[in-house]
């Protein structure tokens, strides 16, 4: 088993299909999203209004593609939408899947 | 007036207000929501198509050309009196005029089933119109975002997308091309569905959208009074020229009273995704609440009747 | 008897519980559910209330009054037998004691249109009573709770809100208010959808209400033989007493049907909610697996025509 | 055939499908897809039960038998011409073929609608021969793969649940018998939701269908071009089989007009999901694309109407 | 980055409001909630019927802050609910959000 | 508190039933189940079409549990199916039910 790790972000469900294509983009190989709710800094986001719901994207991925995520996700969406990321480290088996 | 408030549809809307003013734990299951908003935009779509088939296609064209004009020339009067008056940032002050000056289909439809009870005759094609009217503003709001802030880089791709494919567009358009091509008599066997369970399906999801309002109402502290005031009367204001528009088309008072209605409606599905997407910096606080909180119960409960005797007035003076 | 088990709505409730008992896949989506509940719920409101509009409001105290010295008297009775016969813990006994005295308005739709199908007439107001029976059983449990164990303190706040702003009981009176309000005509138009379609809305529920039940059936083996005994006993009971309070209070004989079969039929909204809050350490698999998985079967499939057969003698000789 | 293509069911599919390929964010909520699903399956083998209970059982033996026939022996036509000139491996042809034998309930049911709309007869209990062709041609499959494949142990427990009391096959028996044991009268009161919605809500769904069918046939790449001639062939060929059976089993026009659409049809709900259990070492996008994203659409937009040219042809020719 | 917890609870839905309360007056700034179905000790609950869903509610914050809910979760719900929490570490980028 | 290991299983949504009955065979007293959605190696899963959910399936157990599972997991479902597994330490009260 080898160490990996998973970046979590929460966020406005209305950037699902952007940040779907970011992370690909800056070198994940996958991710998975699940629905979510909750509260923070702006706000209640509760999931019974379409423009109000929150998903909760989970990638696992090397160190410096870690980095990469935080950094592009806090540079571009911090200001303006509601979002949260956190990171942690896992281990997997067939780390070359990641 | 009273008439209007004891239609079963209102009186939904009533319920479910009341129901999200004291924290009652109903909610419509998303999905509900989701799926009432796709049958009742594809109904509208359906029923304005069959409608379009009897139509002499030139006789809408002045109509059309005109409601694209209100369209583009909402946002400009709404932009000015958000930024000057209400001292809102350019982003919010763009955001909401873009609001208001696309449409609210639900309007649309309650405004549709409060003539058809009061046997007042509008012309089949205003469905044309609705779509029409749907996408001008949004685009003007996000030019005059772009022209006045110039923060981010916009993916416009994703943004037509949103706009021109979203879903509320896409089932209007849709409906009315199945609604046209198959024409009144293959239509029959699906009417029992479309057209019969209409007005109910419309009084149901009210009752979600009274929940919606409700939870934004609780929010209108947060707006302040200037943008309270402004949900009410930027309506009366769009209305007015709506009214007057349609009557310069030719159109006929029911006909008019739609316009006038779709003016003074406020968007809350198409226009809060591309606001979201083109000027994220503007705040959704601002614009949901002002067109769901205020804007929308205002038309539903008083608006509409109101235009309607602000159109009467006009017309038999005209007439 | 035969005839009832060959209507179409206790037939897809066999099929439910068969799929059920055969560990099918089939289950309808959590929000499908909560969607068809909604409606129930909201029709049954709408039609006693446009009844209503029809009813002098004098002639209802006493059959109200009645009602609500039912709804306290039956956990009064449950309690002792399940306590001291059935040897349950205090809180298991209030807690299931307050499902009992509460009420199911799916088996109150289902005795409606068992007394439709047989042409019985039964007061229209009938649905006020289902409204005022929910409650106070619920109220009398907590209290019952309460006053025997003493352990956590309860979030009176939240409780209200389950009990009085919870759904169900929202949705009844909301519809009352509405039907009421809008009276028989005005209602017409949105007559297809919560009139023509209740019956196979109803039908539609009661298929996954079979998977439930069928679920609840797989817990009996962890409930013991005495509550088996009591889920049918229990019923059998209150329904005698419900029949003898509906012809003092000169009820008609379908009307009294009504009244029995509401006092035998036990809550599995409301209850178990307001229960799980107020009274935490009672075992919800106890009162869930009683209502849902005996009582609940035990009156669509046998009960009612039991208590309609009751009914008629008594009425017979009252006659 | 151009008459086909303006009704409204087929022209939902249309728009779904423009809608996928314009990649629009229109989708049906899950919960709404599974419900539709839910009914359209109740409501055939409703119709079919009522159908039948005016049927003399005896009548059925032969076409039954022909149709296992049937459904045995197309994946034993379909395996050799993927594995041999298709050369997919052995896992993937045997999971292919079988959805080939098996059956579209959506495409059962708008056979029907397209009969009825041009008046064409067929036999009431053509339902029964849709129940009876489902099952073997998967049980086929799994034999084909178990015999040439040998990797997996299988958990037949699982297998035997999900291929019998899969929701499919469960919910047109249940409708079946529900029809059956409540017969003409008893079933008019659910008839308002069955039935006289059953058209608008088959369209409704096939609007989901074109969304899924498109995003199949963005896969179309991905499978190449003999598996795309298989999707369009296959069926014809089928076809004509069925259209024989039909014929020799004395069935009338209309009747083998429904069998050999059920024969050309392939399965998307029961066959993948028995497949991905017991031959999880196929490839699924293979089959999904072959059914859902060729074969399904061919059938619905040109199969049907050729199916009946076909039939038309042969009856003209023996009659 | 900063070092901050991760607490995560699952137990039933009926509790959500409550839970939701709870952890924002111990300290907490937010919280992410997701629907959920499982099975423990008190047998299976599933989504399928309103009573009996889990939820799963995720709450970022500091090490004290982690513990006061904890402490309270299990004094309060565990003996009459089912529930169980969990908590590890992760790294975030603008601590000062949690 | 004590260190437990959280087992994280992202999969096809068919195998469900099949991985809830494994996993509880394997050893675990528990487990949790959230629907998901996502893109990995084979191909984008998202939750519009019944046949392609996935689920995230999660299991609090003790070391050799976890590495049990892992194994299991890898071993039965890795070749045929869409899946990732990853694990990570958790500290949990109440040790004994897990
Ligand atoms: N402290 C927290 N713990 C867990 N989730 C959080 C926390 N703060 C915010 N969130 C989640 O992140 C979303 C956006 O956060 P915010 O930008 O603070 O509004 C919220 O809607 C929550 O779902
Ligand atoms: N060992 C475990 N691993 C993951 N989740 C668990 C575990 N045990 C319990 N759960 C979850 O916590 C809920 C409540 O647990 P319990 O109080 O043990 O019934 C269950 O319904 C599961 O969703
Ligand atoms: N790097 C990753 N990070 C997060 N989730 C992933 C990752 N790779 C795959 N997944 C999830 O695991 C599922 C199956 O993965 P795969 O077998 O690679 O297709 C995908 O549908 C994703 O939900
Ligand atoms: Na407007
Ligand atoms: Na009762
Ligand atoms: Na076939």
């Amino acid at each position: 088993m080898e160490k990996k790790k998973l970046v979590t972000i929460v966020t406005e469900s209305i950037l699902e299909k952007k940040i779907a294509k970011d992370v690909l983009r800056l070198g994940a190989h996958g991710y998975t999203i699940t629905e979510a709710s909750g509260q923070g800094e702006r706000g209640m986001r509760s999931s019974d209004w379409e423009q109000s719901r929150n998903i909760r994207v989970e990638v696992v991925c090397d160190n410096t593609i870690a980095e990469t995520i935080i950094e592009y996700m806090a540079q571009t969406y911090y200001e303006d939408y509601a979002m949260i990321v956190f990171v942690h480290e896992v281990e997997v088996v067939r780390p070359e899947k990641f | 007036m009273i008439e209007n408030l004891l239609d079963p549809v209102i009186l939904f809307f009533a319920m479910g207000l009341l129901a999200g003013l004291l924290k009652s734990d109903l909610r419509l299951p998303e999905a509900i929501y989701e799926v009432i908003s796709i049958f009742l935009l594809m109904a509208i779509g359906l029923k304005g198509g069959v409608q379009l088939a009897k139509t002499n296609i030139a006789l809408i064209l002045l109509p059309v050309g005109v409601t694209v004009l209100l369209g583009l020339s909402i946002p400009l009067i709404a932009y000015p009196i958000l930024r000057k008056l209400g001292k809102f940032n350019e982003a919010d002050s763009a955001a909401i005029a873009a609001h208001y000056g696309s449409v609210s289909a639900v309007t649309f439809a309650v405004v549709q089933t409060y003539l058809e009870r009061l046997l007042v005759a509008y012309e089949e094609y205003v469905t044309v119109l609705l779509v029409v009217l749907e996408i001008p503003a949004i685009a003007m709001g996000i030019l005059i975002a772009r022209m006045k802030t110039r923060k981010h880089t916009i993916d416009y791709g994703l943004l037509f997308h949103e706009v021109f494919l979203g879903k509320s567009i896409y089932l209007l358009i849709a409906g009315l091309l199945v609604g046209w091509a198959a024409g009144p008599e293959r239509i029959e066997p699906v009417a029992p569905l479309f057209f019969d369970l209409f007005k109910a399906a419309l009084a149901f999801f009210l009752l979600e959208m009274g929940l919606v309002a409700a939870r934004r109402i609780s929010d209108l502290r947060r707006v302040g009074l200037f943008l309270i005031g402004f949900g009410i009367l930027m309506p009366i204001v769009s209305a007015v020229i709506g009214t007057l528009f349609g009557y310069l088309a030719g159109l006929s008072l029911g006909g008019s009273v739609v316009l006038a209605t779709l003016s003074a409606s406020a968007s809350y599905i198409a226009a809060p995704a591309a606001m979201r997407i083109a000027v994220p910096q503007a705040n959704p606080t601002l614009y949901l609440t002002a067109s769901l909180g205020i804007t929308f119960p205002f038309n539903l409960l008083f608006g509409i009747p109101l235009y309607h005797w602000m159109g009467a007035i006009l017309y038999s003076m005209g007439g």
